[in-house]
């Protein structure tokens, strides 16, 4: 197809779709409206699991299986992705890492401060993601991203030290599994598919909501290690895989 | 009390995914240190462990369904705020099928990719997980989340023979249709959501219950549906399916064509049946799928005949069959569901096979454009044979299961459609089966006039640079690459010809539409047994009509074989053809942009038609 | 509270467009991270901060490396 | 508003596909389906939302009541985000091996596959 | 409405509103310009709907994003640049 011929046929068919989305969001319920079922039963339950977030309890406990697929999906895109970058048949790896351009004193320094500063926040987000917005998910991203301030100041050998790529290769794969054997671990303890098998214990405490923290540090390992990977896949890419000579 | 079966058959469901899932994150976490032949060996246990659990969970299903509610979120006066897994006969049969697709694949594979690491083999067993859970889930988002494991992982294992160009192309194009659909799915999902505050099957339809067919519904369903027909292959959807079933390795063509195809299927009519049957008038669904079915059936069948690129062909020949499943379950009844159950089990066999085999010739000659291949095969011992088995196989020759379920399709379409479905049958099968005997004459006869140099820069894809994945040719072909390939015809032929499994298909297919008695058995009410019809099986004009079509097929392949010798008058009949077939290959552009568009005009297309048929 | 919902609204709609019709993928990134800002407020406004929170960490940080390294592999190859 | 809202999550889907269409880089591409997915975050927040209500996080101090905006959605949009930064690496992936194949990144210009 | 609230819908228009007009024009330099001034209106804008919400939780935000943006800065300027 030609580009005119393609975009008038897109545009004909999308106005089609708009008219179908607009008929039916004319018969939804309004805006801003009380009608929420789902919404009702769920804080019920979270408050009887002694959660006190109860997006977390709704993410690992009430629909804990979405999330046990969601991280599923993680490990084999992040593995997937290893697989397509692999360096390639004519290719190879480049030993010598180059150390990169030059970035300004200020700008390092303001990153080997909040080096740290964000390992803690990450932490945070992760350890009380049961009490406060947040969990695995965010404060693993949080994670990942932190160790990655020290390439974006100029420190891509340093970041390679920090970083045994086989140590989070097998960490976001672990993280991975512990979530699936927690799930296991509940038949065996409560008779249910990733039962909540932990005491629940006083609302609004560290220690409460049952499994749910877990899940959370597992997610977090797994998010963290997983963003680690996946990244570093990108960066040998752009820095280090070359074509090979021809000899 | 609600009749339960074995209170540890509930725990099956939730293995038969977990298991897979956390032998792929060891194989992940070690795969750099085990030998190879400890991979193989622990992912082909694992995928023979599932295919166990499946047959155990199956028994327990036998006379009913198996629900389990994740979390232990049993529901208490019908609501909860779990998901429940609800295994039925006919949908454990299908991950039964994908587990031993899965072990095949496996075996096959043991030769292949010398250098690949774990990945493989991990990505290989979390598509596995990815099926099963889509197929056993009883919650409309997590089959969402579930069908996007599927295509993750399914994006990432079709490029995964990233020196060959048309490799990742093919994943890419893949990758951006497939998930757009997704999307438009969760868009139905959402809308669905807010109206009803629910995401499970049976709290869908129980919240639906007594809605007038509305607009909204109408939206909600063609969205819903969207993703589910994508994977599906329904024309206009299905262009993605050619250009990455001919790329993937052949273990991962394998998977999608013999079963990740028919999954779509299954989405489509479980949600139908479960959430919509109540609300949306059949007659104006059953049209919507007659009409529907029958052109993929027929594009696709014009499509593969027309190939040369072997993997092309018979991808092209999944989405002429996909159409023919489409009509099937598209009768919305439990006879023409038995068809098209029958039809998926038997076709997965023989074209699964028939993948293999092609993986065969690739590995041995280097190529799988049937035109350069022409006589190269003339040395091979059994190949020779078991290709033109398989083509008569796939258009139906009796006793295979693939033209029992033919036949007992065919029967039910005629009530449902009329006898231009039937045509629609018979003519279908025999083209895809005519073309995969052509080849296999062209490629392991000779038959035929041999190749003249193709001129170059002609705008089809040949399949003369497909790239080999073990290193070297083959100069015999290995066991573990013939035996999978028997085993599959040999379970092809059983379908046909074991007693029983005619009725065992039927009770499966009864259940699979009594969408009253799911929501009831999931919510935990007493359900209703279903009113027992009877299971049809091989009739004298089943048998006849299959042979009609094997007999027809082997007529194609040699007018096609011999064109230059058929009479000058059918040649002149068949000249105006030629542009329209030109017009519909040049549709097949491998552009990302065409494809979307097209995928927008199916959701409007689907839209209104469905909008005239229920409001 | 609507009034605010309304004018997020209206930010996300045109960044968007903006990111959709900026044909140069350098460009494209720097607005696309824009983009995931105005998301990021609209979902605080809905009441969403663990949302939000995911948006900001995905949409600020990961995509917008991950897009800027390949372009940059890409710009290395050719 | 009620229509408003919900055509803004309609518009982003469409407009991101519009761009998927227009392409002319499959970087561009890869990008635009990450926009049309963010018509589904705003769709299901949207439907979550409930006027004067908070977040369904209590933390320590708040007393747990019933006045808040839908959780569900809510996990299901982090799911959403999870899927779309994933399947954006993926498709990423592949834009790199197309570039080192192919040797261009239109897609007007991608003629492997056609037939 | 509140005057928390009040104050975030102003910087709303009368901040982020210039971020996206220069975050969408013109070469990739100016438009980080845009989205450096985005990224810290919007954490004001954030500070603010915590405060208008009254829920000292949704804090974490705000900060969280002033890590990210920092880095997500970091980001273009060093990749924009012909270096590697």
């Amino acid at each position: 197809m030609s580009r005119p011929a393609r975009l008038v046929l897109f545009l004909v068919a999308a106005a089609g779709v708009a008219a179908l989305l607009v008929v039916a969001f004319l018969d939804l319920p309004p805006f801003g409206s009380p009608f929420h079922p789902y919404r009702d039963r769920a804080v019920a339950a979270a408050v009887a699991h002694a959660t006190a977030n109860v997006v977390g309890s709704v993410t690992f406990d009430q629909r804990g299986l979405d999330t046990l697929v969601e991280e599923t999906i993680l490990l084999g895109s992040v593995a997937g992705a290893a697989a397509l970058l692999r360096p390639s048949k004519e290719e190879r790896e480049n030993t010598t890492v180059p150390e990169g351009g030059r970035v300004l004193e200020a700008t390092k320094l303001t990153g080997y401060l909040l080096l740290p500063v964000t390992l803690l926040v990450g932490i945070d987000v992760v350890v009380h993601g049961h009490l406060t917005p947040g969990g695995g998910f965010q404060g693993g991203v949080l994670l990942g991203t932190a160790v990655h301030l020290l390439y974006l100041t100029g420190h891509y050998r340093a970041l390679d030290r920090v970083r045994p790529l086989p140590v989070f290769d097998s960490g976001e794969a672990l993280g991975a599994a512990a979530f699936a054997a927690l799930g296991i671990a509940g038949i065996i303890a409560a008779g249910a598919f990733l039962g909540n098998i932990l005491p629940f214990g006083t609302f609004g405490e560290l220690l409460s909501a049952g499994t749910v923290p877990v899940f959370n540090i597992a997610v977090g390992v797994e998010v963290a290690s997983g963003v680690i990977v996946l990244l570093a896949k990108f960066l040998e890419q752009a820095l280090r895989v070359q074509r090979e000579a021809v000899s | 009390m609600v009749p339960s079966a074995d209170p540890a058959a509930t725990h099956l469901a939730p293995l038969a995914f977990t298991v897979p899932i956390i032998v792929a994150c060891l194989l992940l976490a070690l795969g750099r240190r085990l030998p190879r032949w400890a991979v193989d060996g622990l992912a082909t246990t694992t995928a023979a462990a599932v295919a166990g659990i499946d047959v155990l969970l199956l028994m327990a299903a036998r006379d009913g369904r198996v629900v389990t509610w994740a979390g232990g979120w049993t529901p208490v006066d019908g609501t909860t705020v779990g998901i429940a897994l609800v295994a039925d006969p006919l949908g454990v049969g299908a991950a039964l099928i994908a587990a031993i697709l899965m072990l095949c694949a496996l075996v096959f594979s043991w030769r292949y990719f010398d250098s690949a690491e774990a990945h493989l083999h991990a990505l290989m067993l979390l598509f596995l997980a990815g099926m099963t859970g889509f197929v056993l889930t009883g919650d409309l988002f997590n089959m969402f989340v579930f069908f996007e494991l599927m295509g993750a992982v399914a994006y990432a294992l079709t490029g995964f023979k990233i020196e060959d160009p048309t490799s990742v192309h093919g994943a890419l194009s893949f990758g951006v249709v497939n998930s757009l659909g997704a999307y438009l799915t969760l868009c139905g999902i959402g809308i669905l959501y807010a109206r009803t505050g629910e995401l499970g099957l049976a709290q869908l339809a129980v919240a639906l219950r007594g809605n007038p067919p509305e607009a909204l519904l109408v939206t909600a369903f063609v969205l819903v549906l969207t993703g589910w027909l994508v994977k599906a292959a329904m024309v206009p959807f299905h262009f993605w399916t050619a250009d990455a079933e001919a790329v993937a390795p052949t273990p991962v063509c394998l998977l999608f064509s013999g079963i990740m195809v028919a999954l779509g299927v299954y989405g489509t009519f479980r949600v139908y049946h479960v959430v919509f049957a109540p609300v949306l008038p059949a007659p104006g669904v059953q049209c919507l799928f007659l009409v529907f079915g029958a052109v993929t059936a027929v594009v696709g069948a014009v499509m593969c005949f027309a190939q040369r690129h072997l993997k092309r062909l018979l991808a092209y020949s999944t989405i002429a069959h996909v159409g023919l499943f489409l009509l099937a379950f598209g009768t919305l009844d439990a006879a023409g569901t038995e068809g098209g159950a029958l039809y998926v089990a038997g076709h997965a066999g023989i074209k699964s096979a028939l993948f293999l085999m092609s993986g065969v010739i690739l590995n041995r000659y280097g190529s799988v454009d049937e035109i350069d291949l022409h006589g190269r095969g003339r040395h091979a011992v059994l190949l020779p044979w078991l290709m033109p088995l398989a083509g008569l196989a796939l258009a139906g020759l009796p006793p295979f299961g693939l033209g029992m379920g033919k036949a007992v399709a065919e029967e039910a379409v005629a009530t449902a459609g009329g006898w231009w479905a039937v045509a629609v049958f018979v003519l279908v099968s025999a083209a895809t089966g005519g073309a995969v005997i052509r080849a296999a004459l062209r490629i392991y006869r000779g038959t035929g006039r041999a190749p003249e140099a193709s001129p170059p820069g002609t705008e089809e894809t040949s399949g003369t640079d497909e790239e080999a994945e073990v290193s070297g040719l083959l100069q015999r072909v290995p066991l573990t690459m013939l035996v999978p390939i028997v085993v599959l015809l040999l379970g092809a032929l059983a379908l046909g010809v074991v007693p029983g499994v005619s009725e065992a298909f039927h009770a499966a297919a009864s259940r699979f539409t009594d969408g009253a008695g799911y929501v009831a058995r999931t919510l935990g009410a007493p359900a209703p047994l279903p009113a027992p019809t009877a299971p049809s099986g091989w009739t004298l004009s089943g048998v006849a009509l299959s042979l009609l079509s094997s007999a027809m097929a082997l007529a194609f392949a040699l007018a096609a074989l011999h064109h230059d010798r058929l009479p000058a008058t059918l040649r002149a009949a068949a000249r105006p053809v030629a542009p329209v077939l030109r017009g519909v290959r040049a549709l097949h552009s491998g552009h990302v942009g065409d494809y979307v568009a097209w995928l927008f005009v199916g959701v409007a297309v689907l839209g209104a038609f469905l909008a005239a048929g229920a409001l | 509270m609507t009034a605010a919902i309304a004018v997020a609204l209206a930010m996300v709609a045109i960044t968007a467009t903006a990111v959709v019709f900026t044909g140069d993928p350098v460009r494209q990134a720097v607005t696309l991270s824009v983009f995931g800002l105005t998301l990021s407020v609209l979902f605080l406004l809905l009441q969403a901060p663990d949302v939000a929170l995911a948006q900001i960490g995905v949409g600020a940080a990961v995509v917008p490396l991950m897009v800027m390294l390949t372009l940059r592999r890409i710009r290395r190859h050719r | 508003m009620t229509l408003y809202v919900y055509l803004v999550a309609g518009w982003l889907l469409l407009v991101g596909s519009l761009g998927i269409v227009r392409s002319r880089d499959l970087v561009h591409t890869v990008v635009c389906l990450s926009v049309a997915q963010s018509g589904t975050y705003v769709l299901l927040i949207a439907v979550g939302y409930q006027r004067g209500a908070t977040a369904p996080v209590f933390g320590s101090t708040t007393p747990p009541s019933e006045n808040v905006v839908d959780p569900v959605v809510q996990a299901m949009t982090l799911t959403d985000i999870v899927v779309s930064a994933t399947v954006t690496a993926l498709l990423l992936a592949l834009v790199i091996q197309i570039a080192k194949r192919h040797g261009t990144l239109d897609p007007d210009h991608l003629s492997s596959l056609k037939g | 409405m509140n005057p928390w609230l009040a104050g975030a819908v102003a910087l709303l228009v009368g901040g982020l509103g210039p971020a996206l007009w220069l975050g969408a024009r013109r070469d990739p330099v100016h438009r980080l310009v845009g989205l450096e001034l985005g990224g810290a209106v919007t954490v004001l804008i954030l500070l603010l709907l915590s405060q208008a919400a009254g829920q000292s939780s949704y804090l974490i935000v705000p900060l969280a994003l002033v890590l990210a943006s920092f880095a997500g800065t970091l980001v273009f300027t060093r990749l924009l640049s012909s270096r590697p």
